[in-house]
This record gives structure tokens, C-alpha cells and sequence, in this order.
């Protein structure tokens, strides 16, 4: 059971990569992408929570209780906001490809290859 | 060093929970219900970073997942139903 | 002089504010002033920069955190000779596409401005950083700034289409590389790269450092476009404006590459670095990459495809460069991404002038157009030769050092792949010029595929401003190989890049850097057969690019034997360049489960 | 593509093999948050660790997060700009006239201002800051433009008001961490006094940086709804006909 909250960021990954490998609506791939980048941050806080810590605010907490990881959440608000910011702009572009191609569909916008 | 768990009951469901949400969200193929799964999802990640002891983290999830998601998403999938689907446009190839 | 490097980000980051959040406002003369300087500022002080760190290791902790017995506290920027002649590099080339970008793009300018601002501090934040989640974040900072300046054309499907690849194969990128900073946090307690090296020299690695490695270098090799990690990179930057198109294939595809050596050199060669496995795979993939997008670049028909492509292969040769492990690749490989990144920028302008000229972009509907400017097709065969390697040209002296590092590790097979990838990108190049601007060949070849759609046509130019422009990137770069001096101070770089323990020493307890012996004034000679390879390279694009014009005139029997054997194979590579952005994202899971599984088989045990 | 599957297979069994490696769920040794748990309080005086770290000890990080919203927005302002005229079409108005649906609104209006502005202001004491903050003000500012009848949509969308502020915002970051650096200490350096531990004018250039990025989070945010908000406005009517 110590590896559940590991094994479930892994998860996360994982699905995440599938939703967005197979996804035909670019607005259903911007939120496969945020499952996927969700995996990131629940991977960041689990290593770094302590048994039995309080959050590390010591507001009427006397000094060196125990407390979790304050370096992990600080990182997991950066990557809260870049999951946001990548979604914007991927609805930005698939109303872009909407209004251009009356599509949303990744596999029916391509209009270079080879 | 004990063998038991580390994990308490509590946290393990919150989890649980998550995990079930994922592949529900990447599941609902329809963007509109999606939009709602989403939410939901996002709760579970908000009660995750509750009981990891995350209150920061945990306001900017549900901020996110309670405004800025929705308004950006129900807008743009509002947009590409309420627009009658256009011709695509012919190009020389 | 501690205090350059946040100022290399900060003046462009105050700088994009100022733009964007006063346009409509100030006129807009101050405003191109203001974006111009801002950049010419930053560059600047990078070659201030650069002068400094020859002798020192600029180290600086933001908010004066430093280090608290051996554990870094705050963020650090640590600066040496190679990190910033990069920003350097980079200045210098975001400066000329500002400039160049002036007149060629009129509408929403203010906002492009603010945008390629904002990529250049993230690009030499990137370069600089010191820390691991610090570089995470400079990385999504140029990717989001990117992704808009690809999809700047808003009114046709192919820029949507580019820059809907561009952002996700990215963002899945960075995702993989946010996981690989949480495996890495986890196992050292640590954000700082000497600190997490350190940690790392003790004790087995395991399965999770080797995990870690896999996941963070994956992250990068997606950034840095290297197979099979680059399908993205050609739809974005055939579709890019040109200057942006610059600014992303000169430089900031190179940033992964960076990336790679920096983690490497810092973290990774310490568990690591008695085998040769981490680099190994480095080097085949560089070589994959070379070859295969050499041949790719052969295919095209849009120059800025082609370009595309010609990156990629550069890309490669510069990747194999860094996994020799030695110092000879890597000042090979940075000599290569100095005069790359402002030949390729000067291609790129070369594409953009013509496509003003005739409004086209297309090496078969251009057929004999360009007869008579002679200026552009003084620039693009410079640049192309510059590009191939012909000795003392270019990327030849970055060549050369590669070629020594590849003999003096007994792998002398290398240097003939990777000479086979320059000359084939060289020789689409030399094939498009000729046809352009010569007026050779013939104008139809299906072998080149269907005509893409041309860009808009931009007329209100002021051509001698973006002639200027193409010029000096292009004899810049051309005449990197024969800078006296250069060549042994890219060695000497490299030597102090490589350092582990005593980058550690430096960031972690401020030891002084060791100067460098007087370093000598003169052009770096290469070996013997860097020339001769240099030549037959030469040789072979000029023939292989008369293959390709006249390609009909080749006796019957030949041509019927070359299409049996090689038709297949090139439906198979175009088919694989599919466009769909579900595809490239099964690649990177597919890559990323190779590479690791590689790693696995050869790091463990 | 039949490859997704086997590489996916591929990757969770790499990812449990670095699973494997992992200390134990909650065995966290450190040293850098331990040590930042036990110095950041008597040296900065805020209670809140994680914005301690977050604006003062890995500003940094904060100051390149400001920015990829910052570009966001400008990115998302040049995807959805309107370039050919012809598709220019009369806006919208956004107006709710029900008088019960724009009192739940003012409600609404005022909880959200007053929730946003408290996590700003307490957010380097107590959990909230910048961002949290900053997306729910942006929120009620929306509202408060749908709900008020006289305002229409249009001044909302008024960049020359927006943009400035939001530059404010982001800007005014990278100028307070250049003071310092013109006060010749490190970018960043946190110059003002502490003040007393868990008060408001605890923490120095924390609540500045705070601020910057409350008031940069704000009009971001707005800007963003408003480009999305304005594309989904564009009436339906056949506008292109002969186009």
C-alpha cells in the first residue's frame, strides 16, 4: 500500500498518453493533456509528504513540528498554471482550425506532411 | 521503522478515487461532458492535495478547475457546436 | 560582473511587458526602438558575458540564497565560457530577426515583438539555469511563446496544423520531464543540478535513476526534434513566418540539445559516466537523425520544409558530437551550433526575401525566378556550402573536431555517416539554388511530392533591410571555422563544461575557476581527413544536387533499378511524416520506451 | 495505431521499476524542504513556507510562471485576432436582464471580490497568494460585467485599460527583483524589513511580489476570458456570404 500513491501518478500518465495519442476532438485532447500533467503533480506532492506532517504553515504551530514538503508544493503551483496556460492555447489554435476548416478533428486539419 | 502502511485509510480512498477518475475523463469523448467529468476530476485532485497536506496547491486546483477550465472550455465548445459546420474550404493541391 | 546573467533575461522580460502593455500608446517608432535595443542590449552583455566567464564561473544565486552546508537553497545561474557564447549566439540571431522582422510582418506586431522577447530570455534562462525545475520552466516559457509565434498566420489551416503539433508534442515533453524532476527530487532531496550530481555519485544508481534519465532526456530530445522524437518539427517550421522560422530552427531546436549535455555532464555522468551506454545511444540516434533527415530534406520542394529538415539533420550531427563524451564533440558540436544557428537564420531570410520577390516559396514554382538577384543567391549558396562543410567553411571546423573525438575512440565509421547526412541536406539546398536562382533542371519532379500552399504575400518590405540582414548571418556564420582563436577556446570550454566535481565545487562552495593557459590566436587545423572528408562531402552534394535537376537524363536502366529500390523505402518515410498529431504522440511512447529499455539492458546489472 | 499499446506497456513497466526505487509514501528525508521548513519562518517572518519559497527563496521559478501566462495571453490575443475584415462583424452585447439571476450576480460579485482579495492579501500568512487569488478576482470581475445592464460588453474588452495593468503586474516582478540588483545585491533580493512574524508587513518584498502577481493573474485571466468569450459572442448569421 506505500506505492499506491506512486503506482496512481503513474496511472495518470499513462491514461493521460492514451487520451491524447487516440483523441479525434482537439478540445477532448486539451483535457487529456491536464490528466496527463495531473500525474506530475500528484507524483510531486506524494514524495514529498511526510508521515503524520502538517502543512507547512506555522501559523500558531510552534517551529519544527512536523511538517511535509513545502519545495514540492511550490512546484505543483508552477505546474498548475502551465496545465492552464496549455490549455488556452490549444482551444485558441482548435478554434483557429474550426473556423478555417469547420473541424476540431486532429487527423482532418492536416494540412502539410510527408 | 514499522511495516505497516503509511498510507491512512482515508488517503488511500482519495486515491482510489482519482485513479477511477482519470480514465473516465479521457473516456468521455463528447467535449461538452467532458467539460463536467472534468470537474468532478478536479475535486478529487482538490481533496488529494487536502489530505497530502497541500492547502496551497489545492485553492489554485479548485480555482482552476472551478473557473478557469469551465469558462475556457464551455466557450470554445460553445463556439464549435453553435457555429453551423463550414464547407471545407477547397484548396489546389 | 555576477550581475549579468539575470539581466540577460530580465531586459527582454521588462522589456516585453513595457511592449505589449503599451501598444496602442506609444508610437510606434519608440516601440521598434525599444524592442531592438532591448535585444541588442541583452547580446551585448552576453559577449560581456562571455569575455568574463573564460576565466571565471559566473555563479548567481537569485535573492542571495546560496548554500547551507553543501545543500543549495535558492536558484542559481551558472555561467562558463560554453552557456554563454549559446546566449550569445542566440542574442545575435533574435536581434537580426527583429530587425529583419521590422518591415516583413506590420500587423500584430507588437505582440510578435513581445513574443520573441519573451523566447529569447526564456532561451537564455534555459542556457544558463542551474537548476533542474528552473529549467523546466524556462523550457514551458519558450514553448508557450513558440507555439503562438508558429501559428502566427491565423488565416490558413497549415500553421493551425503545425503549431497544434508543435504545442502538444511539446507539452507532452515538458509533462515528461516534470515527471523526471519528481523521480529525481525524490531519490536526492534536491532542485540543484551539482547538488543532485553529487548525491548521485554515492551509492548504486538503480532502476529509478536510470528511469529518471530516461524520462528527462526524452522530455529534451522532443525539444531538440531528434527521431523519433521530431515529426513535430517540420509542420511547425515550414508554416512559421520566416524570421520566426530563424529564430526556432537556428536556435531554439538547440536548446534541447543544451539541455542534454547540461544534465548529462551535470547529474547523469555521475552514475553513469564510467561506461560509455548513455552516450552510445546518443551517438546512433544523431546518426539516425543525420541520415534520415538528410534524406528527408532531399524530398522537399518548400524551401522552408527543406530547411526544416536541414536543421534536423544538423541537429543530429551535433547530437553524435555530445555522445562521443569527449571534449573534442562537444566543441565540435557547439563550433556546429554556432555557425548552424546563423547560417540556417540566414537561410531562412534568403526563403523570406524570395517569397517577398515573387510570393512564393516553392523550389519548383520559383524555377528559374531568381535569375539576376544576384545578392540572395550569393547569401544562399554561401549558406549552403557553409551548411555541407567544405573545408574552413562554416560548420566544417565543428565537423572536424566531431570527426577527431569519433578516431581518437577508435570509431572512425562514424565520421562517414555523419558526413553522408550533411551532404545530403547540403545537396537539397545546392539543388534548390540552382534551380532558383540558375535556372537549371526541369520544372516538374514528382519525386518531390505535391505543391503546399503558399503563404500570404507581403509586399510592404524594405528589402535592403532584410538583404542586409540575410547577408551578415550568412557571412557570420560561414566564417565561424576560420575565427583565430576560436577552435581552441571551444575546446577549452568544453574541457570545463565536462568537469563534474569541479562544476560542483564552483556553484556549491565558490571555488574559483581555473583560468585557462594563454590561449593561442590562430585557426584551429583539423586532421587530414576531416579535409578530405570535407572535400568528397562537397563534391558529392554538388553531384547528388545535379542528380537531383537532371535526374531524367540518367541512362534508362539506371533510373529504373534507383526507383525499384528506392521508391518503397520513400513512401514508407513519408508516410511515417504523417501530419497527425495522435501518431507523433504514440512515437514519443514508442521512443520512450526504447530508450529506456536500452538503458536498461546496458546500465543495469 | 497498434504501437500505442505495447509502448504504453513499455513505459508503466519503466515507471514501476522507478517506482520500485521510491522511499516509502511519507518516509520524505529531505534535506531541502526539511531545511526551508526550519529557516524560512525566522528569516523572512511569513508563517506560509510555500509562499516563502514560492516569492522570496525560488522567486525565480514565480517570475518565469508570470510570464508563460503573460505570453499565453498575448498568444492566445494573435491566434484569435480577427485579420480579414470581412469576417469583422457587430459584437454582442452580453446583458442579463432578469433581476433575480443579476441579484444572485452582485451576491456573487461582492463574495468573489472579497474571497479574491483576502487570498492576496493573507496569501504569505495563511494558504491562498497570487494565482489562487488572482483567477477568483478575475472571476467576479467577469461576473460584474454580465451582470451590470449599462456596461456592455465592449469596455470590458478595452485592451488599452487591460494590457497596461497586466503588464503592471508582470513587469513590476521583474522591476522590484532589478532594484535590488541596482541596490548591488543578488536579482530578487528581498530588501525591505521583516516585520513582526504572521502580520501583514511580515515577509518584506514577498508581499510586493505577491501583489505584482495577484494584480498580473487578474488581468491575464481576464484577457483570456475576454478572447474567448468575444469568439464565442460572434453572432451566427452568415457574415462570409459573398465573402
Amino acid at each position: 500500500m506505500s506505492y499506491l500513491p506512486y503506482a496512481v501518478a503513474a496511472w495518470l500518465c499513462l491514461v493521460g498518453l492514451a487520451g491524447v495519442a487516440t483523441s479525434r476532438n482537439l478540445i477532448h485532447l486539451a483535457v487529456c493533456l491536464t490528466v496527463t500533467q495531473s500525474s506530475s503533480y500528484v507524483l510531486l506532492l506524494s514524495v514529498g509528504y511526510v508521515k503524520h506532517g502538517k502543512a507547512p504553515i506555522f501559523k500558531g504551530v510552534p517551529l519544527g513540528a512536523t511538517a511535509v514538503d513545502p519545495v514540492v508544493q511550490a512546484l505543483t503551483l508552477t505546474d498548475v498554471v502551465v496545465s492552464v496556460v496549455v490549455v488556452a492555447l490549444i482551444l485558441a489554435l482548435a478554434l483557429d482550425a474550426h473556423r478555417l476548416s469547420g473541424t476540431v478533428d486532429p487527423d482532418e486539419i492536416v494540412d502539410v506532411s510527408g | 521503522m514499522t511495516v505497516a502502511s503509511t498510507l491512512v485509510p482515508l488517503q488511500a480512498v482519495v486515491f482510489a478515487l482519482v485513479a477511477i477518475g482519470a480514465p473516465l475523463v479521457v473516456l468521455t469523448r463528447d467535449p461538452l461532458r467532458q467539460a463536467l467529468v472534468n470537474g468532478i476530476y478536479g475535486v478529487t485532485l482538490v481533496c488529494l492535495f487536502v489530505v497530502l497536506q497541500a492547502p496551497d496547491p489545492a485553492l489554485s486546483m479548485l480555482v482552476v478547475s472551478a473557473v478557469a477550465y469551465p469558462l475556457v472550455i464551455l466557450a470554445a465548445v460553445a463556439r464549435v457546436r453553435g457555429e453551423r459546420r463550414r464547407p471545407k474550404e477547397t484548396r489546389d493541391e | 560582473m555576477t550581475w549579468i546573467p539575470p539581466l540577460l533575461v530580465a531586459i527582454p522580460l521588462v522589456a516585453a511587458a513595457v511592449v505589449a502593455g503599451l501598444d496602442h500608446i506609444t508610437p510606434e517608432p519608440v516601440q521598434d526602438a525599444l524592442v531592438v535595443i532591448a535585444s541588442m542590449a541583452t547580446t551585448a552583455l552576453a559577449f560581456a558575458l562571455l569575455w568574463h566567464a573564460e576565466s571565471h564561473e559566473v555563479v548567481h544565486w537569485f535573492g542571495g540564497w546560496g548554500t547551507r552546508h553543501g545543500v543549495a537553497l535558492g536558484v542559481d545561474f551558472a555561467v562558463g565560457p560554453l552557456a554563454a557564447g549559446m546566449c550569445a549566439v542566440i542574442g545575435l540571431v533574435v536581434t537580426l530577426a527583429l530587425l529583419y522582422s521590422l518591415t516583413f510582418l506590420r500587423e500584430a506586431a507588437r505582440l510578435f515583438d513581445a513574443l520573441m522577447l519573451v523566447a529569447l530570455a526564456a532561451m537564455c534562462g534555459f542556457a544558463m539555469s542551474g537548476d533542474l525545475f528552473n529549467l523546466f520552466v524556462w523550457l514551458e516559457l519558450m514553448g508557450v511563446a513558440a507555439y503562438a509565434l508558429t501559428g502566427f498566420e491565423v488565416e490558413r489551416l497549415g500553421p493551425v496544423q503545425g503549431a497544434v503539433n508543435f504545442a502538444i508534442t511539446n507539452s507532452v515533453g515538458g509533462y515528461l520531464f516534470a515527471v523526471g524532476i519528481a523521480l529525481l527530487y525524490a531519490r536526492t532531496g534536491a532542485l540543484n543540478l551539482a547538488q543532485i550530481g553529487n548525491t548521485l555519485s554515492h551509492g548504486p544508481a538503480g532502476g529509478l535513476a536510470i528511469v529518471a534519465m530516461t524520462v528527462l532526456f526524452c522530455g529534451l530530445l522532443i525539444k531538440g526534434a531528434v527521431v523519433p522524437f521530431h515529426l513535430w518539427a517540420a509542420d511547425a517550421y515550414a508554416v512559421a513566418p520566416a524570421p520566426v522560422c530563424a529564430v526556432l530552427g537556428g536556435v531554439m531546436t538547440d536548446i534541447g540539445l543544451i539541455g542534454v549535455a547540461r544534465l548529462y555532464w551535470t547529474v547523469f555522468d555521475a552514475p553513469f559516466g564510467h561506461g560509455h551506454a548513455v552516450g552510445d545511444v546518443f551517438l546512433w540516434l544523431g546518426i539516425v537523425t543525420a541520415v534520415l533527415a538528410g534524406t528527408m530534406a532531399f524530398l522537399q520542394r518548400h524551401l522552408k520544409r527543406m530547411l526544416a529538415y536541414s536543421v534536423l539533420c544538423h541537429i543530429g550531427i551535433m547530437l553524435a558530437g555530445i555522445g562521443l563524451l569527449d571534449s573534442s564533440g562537444l566543441a565540435g558540436a557547439e563550433l556546429m551550433f554556432l555557425a548552424h544557428a546563423l547560417l540556417t537564420a540566414g537561410l531562412f531570410f534568403v526563403a523570406g526575401i524570395l517569397h517577398v520577390d515573387h510570393g512564393l516559396i516553392d523550389e519548383l514554382n520559383l524555377h528559374g525566378r531568381g535569375r539576376g538577384s544576384w545578392m540572395p543567391a550569393a547569401a544562399w549558396f554561401a549558406g549552403t556550402i557553409g551548411l555541407v562543410g567544405t573545408p574552413y567553411v562554416g560548420i566544417y571546423l565543428g565537423h572536424g573536431l566531431i570527426d577527431e573525438g569519433a578516431t581518437e575512440l577508435g570509431r572512425p565509421w562514424v565520421l562517414a555517416l555523419l558526413w553522408l547526412g550533411s551532404t545530403l541536406a547540403g545537396a537539397a539546398l545546392l539543388r534548390a539554388g540552382a534551380r532558383i536562382f540558375l535556372g537549371w533542371g526541369e520544372a516538374e519532379d514528382p519525386l518531390l511530392g505535391g505543391a503546399l500552399e503558399e503563404d500570404p504575400h507581403e509586399r510592404h518590405v524594405l528589402r535592403p533591410l532584410l538583404l542586409a540582414v540575410a547577408v551578415t548571418a550568412v557571412v557570420l556564420g560561414a566564417a565561424i571555422s576560420v575565427v583565430p582563436g576560436l577552435g581552441q577556446r571551444a575546446e577549452y570550454a568544453a574541457d570545463r563544461f565536462r568537469d563534474r566535481a569541479g562544476y560542483a565545487a564552483r556553484v556549491l562552495r565558490g571555488r574559483p575557476a581555473t583560468p585557462p593557459q594563454r590561449l593561442p590566436v590562430t585557426i584551429r587545423h583539423t586532421s587530414l581527413e576531416s579535409i578530405l572528408y570535407g572535400a568528397v562531402a562537397t563534391g558529392l552534394a554538388l553531384g547528388l544536387a545535379g542528380v537531383g535537376l537532371y535526374r531524367r537524363r540518367l541512362p534508362p536502366g539506371v533510373t529504373a533499378v534507383a526507383q525499384r529500390a528506392l521508391a518503397p523505402p520513400i513512401q514508407v518515410l513519408r508516410e511515417l511524416h504523417s501530419g497527425v498529431v495522435g501518431d507523433y504522440v504514440t512515437w514519443v511512447a514508442v521512443g520512450t520506451a526504447v530508450l529506456g529499455g536500452v538503458w536498461a539492458l546496458l546500465l543495469h546489472g | 495505431m497498434a504501437l500505442l499499446a505495447p509502448a504504453l506497456l513499455g513505459n508503466g513497466a519503466l515507471l514501476a521499476w522507478a517506482i520500485a526505487g521510491l522511499p516509502r509514501f511519507g518516509d520524505y528525508r529531505g534535506p531541502y524542504g526539511l531545511v526551508l521548513n526550519r529557516i524560512v519562518v525566522p528569516l523572512r517572518h511569513t508563517t506560509n513556507v510555500v509562499m516563502g519559497t514560492t516569492f522570496d527563496v525560488r522567486g525565480v521559478d514565480t517570475m518565469g510562471e508570470e510570464f508563460i501566462l503573460y505570453a499565453s495571453v498575448i498568444g492566445v490575443t494573435l491566434l484569435l485576432r480577427d485579420e480579414s475584415g470581412a469576417r469583422r462583424v457587430e459584437r454582442r452585447t452580453w446583458r442579463l436582464r432578469a433581476d433575480a439571476v443579476r441579484l444572485v450576480g452582485v451576491v456573487m460579485v461582492g463574495g468573489g471580490l472579497l474571497v479574491g482579495l483576502w487570498l492576496v492579501a493573507f496569501g504569505y500568512i495563511t494558504p491562498g497568494g497570487g494565482f489562487p487569488g488572482g483567477v477568483v478576482l478575475s472571476g467576479a470581475i467577469l461576473v460584474l460585467y454580465l451582470v451590470g445592464s449599462h456596461c456592455d460588453y465592449s469596455p470590458f474588452r478595452n485592451q488599452h485599460v487591460l494590457d497596461p495593468l497586466e503588464a503592471v503586474g508582470a513587469g513590476g516582478y521583474v522591476v522590484t527583483g532589478l532594484a535590488a540588483l541596482v541596490a548591488g545585491m543578488p536579482f530578487l533580493t528581498n530588501l525591505f524589513g521583516f516585520g513582526r512574524t504572521g502580520t501583514l508587513a511580515s515577509g518584506g518584498s514577498i508581499g510586493i511580489l505577491n501583489g505584482a502577481a495577484g494584480v498580473a493573474v487578474t488581468f491575464a485571466m481576464l484577457l483570456l476570458f475576454a478572447e474567448f468569450l468575444e469568439t464565442y459572442v460572434v453572432p451566427l448569421e452568415p457574415e462570409d456570404v459573398g465573402s
